[in-house]
């Protein structure tokens, strides 16, 4: 697995991939795509990182403790999401009525809790897919 | 009975349907435990298809709406928002299969049910 | 009516508390009173909430304050409150009992995770007893097969592994039939809000029937296969005996009513009472359920293992539950909706007394029981009460639940069925009292070891002492349920939106 | 001996379904009854309710926001579920 010129490949390919991703994650609401699959990009960037370079050096990259972090902050963070709704008087997950600032139409901030929520959605979605393939991978 | 155009128009439920009998039938008699696990998938994706071409209408375009907002004609969205649900649950189902077929193939040695059963065997008698 | 949160308030808490639980080190002095603190507050907000209820009537909840066709909506009637609050109050007995007793079976490190499992089986259970949404019904019920599956994998031996992974696929092919079926009635009536199918359903039911009737069969097998009836319920006896004694008391006692539960639901809120008469889909019910009955506790009687005969009559307890939806009469849902009830906590007792005891005792083989009465006084007590009333001797609901059965039965003029019911009663009492009779009136081999009170902890006799209680107090005065699902029946009889 | 058997049933079954698809809403035209008032109002709504231009992400974070909570909750019983059957804690590190 350590050929050098995947390693170095990888070396090249490896931010344009992630770039994309946050872009798909960041664009969720403008253009087709979202919290699912910008999510699923970045974590197939990961593997991809993992392949080339052993799972020990990526979990110095990704340490197992900050993806488990993700995972329950991003569970948190959208409960959070869902009480600001509650806070203000509306029901449990409520976007424009619990007073979510939509900004204007067809812009990058817009959409209030629905950016919000897909970014969550896209980081945690990335983390579920590096534990799990690491766990996998770890086994053998 | 089944006139050719019957068929032709709606092709996308009788995809659907056959792919779901294909995984039932994988499931049901596979004696490999990994093909189990592919025959589920299979009638998992067959059921987001005949979910998906639900919502599908003819001649209309993706439920984005562009910039100039030209009234143009879209597919049904409801549809297409589940099965990202569905997807993910398919994933994860998937995932926690095959990590339970390591441990027994770890255990067992083999993934063949017949080798698993009687070895069972062997090792109780 | 949204000033009331209660519902999400319960679900949220058990959620957060699931997703912190690894956080926390297992030896640290807060990991017992954080579980037990999360569910006796869930169940004092389930208490509260079955008292909004009960005063002023079943409310609907609409998340993020859209209309009830275009959003997620919940609905809570009394049944479903006082389902709610039966729930929390086992699982939060059952996870009393189980903080000693699952260090049998898992490693120290690990019971973290197992907690996790549990707390995200009951949140998902809640769910879907609550939900008024068909997509929604199918979000919680993946969370609950996955975590079932979980749960009985966690103790990583060989027979627990294949029994989960049987499990999972089986439960998978549920599922899956079931999103075809609701897909099914997506296509045709366009709503996925059970009232607003139920409405549609009515007027479009003379266009599709066809579709109706196949996406009603896919919605019925699955829930069969995931609920156990007797033909699809070959994952049940292998899934309910290898697992640890907690996981299998709430598979069994909770996890196949909510199916039978969510089935209850379906046919009635949303497929409606008259067009299930006009297809007689209930008549196919009650002969699956009365064979199922029957076969549960004839599979049962041959078996050995303690945990497995529980299984198989867990089979055939279930049989009763559809044999009172196929009843589909005001009488026959009593009896259903009350046996739900009754079962879950009389299985809980059951299996929680045999994991006493193979926990302090280490006896799983059913002829070895001679003689523990005198060991395990409390724990065999609490044993006998649940098994006569399964068996149906007056004042433990067991007997309730069959003396509505056979009243429905009796009020749709087929008296069969009551001799089914007392052919499964007899088989009961075969396969139940020589337990109860060797534990307390035959002389033990291991006379030596005589010890006059339990000595098992103190969290594990608490739950018994509980449960057995709660066996008998709801078997006396059966009105406190019956009261309720007689309020609640409207909703489900003559639905309309 | 199961394989014919459980061959012929699926069979059966497929025809079945195939046969009864005539009845069913043919695919792909605008009149069929799940293109009902519920996806009209998603579309022509959903520029003024939330302010996106995908519907989509309209409909699985803001109006159905719920499943995607959901959603996330399967993905995180996935990891416990895995990590507990895989996971090699220090219990099994010490007996290798």
């Amino acid at each position: 697995m350590d050929d050098l010129i995947v390693k170095t490949i990888t070396k090249l390919v490896v931010p344009f991939i992630q770039l994309y991703g946050i872009f798909v994650i960041l664009h969720g609401h403008l253009s087709p795509g979202g919290g699912f699959a910008g999510g699923a990009i970045i974590g197939a960037s990961l593997i991809l990182f993992t392949l080339a370079f052993g799972v020990n050096h990526t979990n110095k990259v990704v340490p197992p403790s900050v993806t488990e972090k993700i995972e329950t902050g991003g569970i948190i963070w959208y409960a959070l999401l869902g009480f600001v709704g509650i806070a203000v008087g509306t029901s449990f997950l409520s976007n424009k009525i619990a007073g979510f600032p939509l900004g204007n139409y067809g812009s990058v901030i817009s959409g209030g809790l629905i950016s919000l929520a897909t970014i969550g959605i896209g980081l945690k979605v990335a983390s579920t897919m590096i534990t799990l393939f690491h766990r996998i991978i770890e086994e053998d | 009975m089944a006139n050719l155009d019957m068929i032709l128009d709606n092709i996308n439920y009788i995809g659907a349907f056959t792919l779901f009998i294909i995984g039932l039938y994988t499931v049901l008699t596979h004696s490999n435990l990994l093909k189990r696990v592919i025959g589920v998938n299979i009638m998992e994706t067959a059921v987001f298809l005949f979910f998906v071409s639900i919502g599908y209408i003819k001649g209309a375009s993706a439920p984005i709406l562009d910039q100039i907002t030209g009234e143009s004609f879209y597919v049904n969205p409801l549809p297409s928002a589940m099965i990202l649900t569905g997807i993910v649950v398919a994933v994860s189902i998937t995932a926690y299969g095959l990590s339970l077929l390591i441990n027994l193939y770890k255990e067992y040695g083999t993934l063949e049910l017949d080798e698993i059963i009687s070895k069972e065997e062997k090792a109780n008698d | 009516m949204i000033s009331n949160h209660l519902p999400v308030y319960i679900l949220i808490l058990l959620l957060i508390s699931a997703v912190t639980t690894p956080a926390i080190k297992p030896s640290s002095k807060k990991f017992r009173p954080k579980l037990v603190g999360t569910l006796t507050i869930a169940s004092l907000l389930a208490l509260t909430m079955f008292i909004v209820v009960w005063t002023n009537g079943p409310f609907y909840y609409n998340f993020g304050n859209w209309d009830s066709v275009i959003g997620i909506e919940f609905f809570v009637d009394e049944y479903t409150s006082l389902f709610v609050l039966a729930v929390l109050l086992i699982s939060l007995l059952i996870i009393i009992f189980s903080l000693e007793d699952i260090l049998h079976d898992i490693p120290k490190e690990k019971t973290p995770h197992y907690y996790t499992l549990m707390l995200l089986m009951v949140f998902s259970m809640l769910g879907m007893i609550m939900t008024n949404d068909l997509f929604n019904l199918y979000v919680f019920m993946e969370i609950l097969s996955l975590t079932s599956c979980g749960v009985i994998s966690i103790k990583r031996n060989k027979a627990n592994i294949m029994a989960s992974f049987k499990y999972l696929m089986l439960g998978t092919i549920g599922s899956v039939s079931i999103l075809l079926g609701i897909a099914m009635l997506y296509m045709v009536t366009g709503h996925l809000n059970m009232g607003a199918t139920s409405q549609t359903i009515s007027s479009v039911w003379q266009m599709y029937p066809r579709n109706i009737l196949i996406s009603l069969s896919f919605i019925l097998t699955g829930l069969g296969l995931k609920a156990a009836i007797f033909p699809l319920h070959v994952w049940l006896p292998d899934a309910h005996s290898a697992a640890p004694t907690p996981s299998s008391a709430i598979l069994s006692g909770i996890v196949i009513k909510i199916y039978a539960f969510s089935m209850i639901k379906i046919l009635f809120r949303v497929i409606g009472i008259d067009i299930i008469k006009a297809i007689s889909i209930n008549e196919y019910l009650t002969y699956f359920a009365v064979i199922s009955i029957v076969m549960g506790s004839v599979f049962a009687i041959g078996q050995k293992d303690i945990k497995r005969l529980l299984a198989y009559s867990s089979v055939s307890q279930i049989g009763y539950v559809f044999l009172g939806i196929g009843i589909a009469t005001e009488m026959g849902l009593v009896a259903g909706m009350y046996h739900i009830i009754a079962h879950a906590m009389m299985k809980s007792t059951l299996f929680l007394s045999a994991g006493a005891v193979i926990y302090r005792t280490g006896i799983r083989k059913v002829n070895e029981f001679d003689g523990l009465g005198y060991e395990l006084p409390l724990t065999l007590g609490a044993f006998s009460i649940a098994a006569l009333g399964m068996i149906g001797i007056p004042g433990v609901n067991g007997f309730m639940s069959k003396w509505y059965l056979g009243l429905a039965a009796f009020e749709i003029g087929k008296p069969i069925f009551i001799i089914f019911i007392l052919i499964s009663s007899f088989l009961n009492a075969v396969y139940f009292l020589p337990i109860v009779i060797s534990a307390f009136l035959k002389e033990s081999n291991r006379r030596e070891q005589i010890m006059i009170r339990d000595d098992i902890p103190f969290t594990m006799k608490a739950p018994l002492v509980v449960l057995g209680a709660a066996c008998i107090v709801t078997g006396l005065f059966p009105n406190i349920i019956v009261n309720v699902i007689q309020r609640a029946l409207p909703t489900f009889m003559t639905f309309v939106f | 001996m199961k394989k014919p058997f459980v061959l012929v049933v699926l069979t059966v079954l497929l025809f079945i379904l195939i046969s009864s698809l005539n009845e069913m809403p043919s695919l792909g035209d605008r009149v069929n009854p799940s293109y009902n008032e519920v996806a009209e109002y998603y579309i022509s709504n959903a520029k003024e309710d939330t302010n996106t231009m995908n519907i989509i992400a309209a409909i699985i974070t803001d109006y159905r926001a719920f499943d995607t909570l959901g959603e996330t909750t399967v993905l995180f019983t996935s990891i416990t579920a895995v990590v507990s059957v895989l996971g090699f804690s220090m219990f099994e590190k010490k007996e290798k």
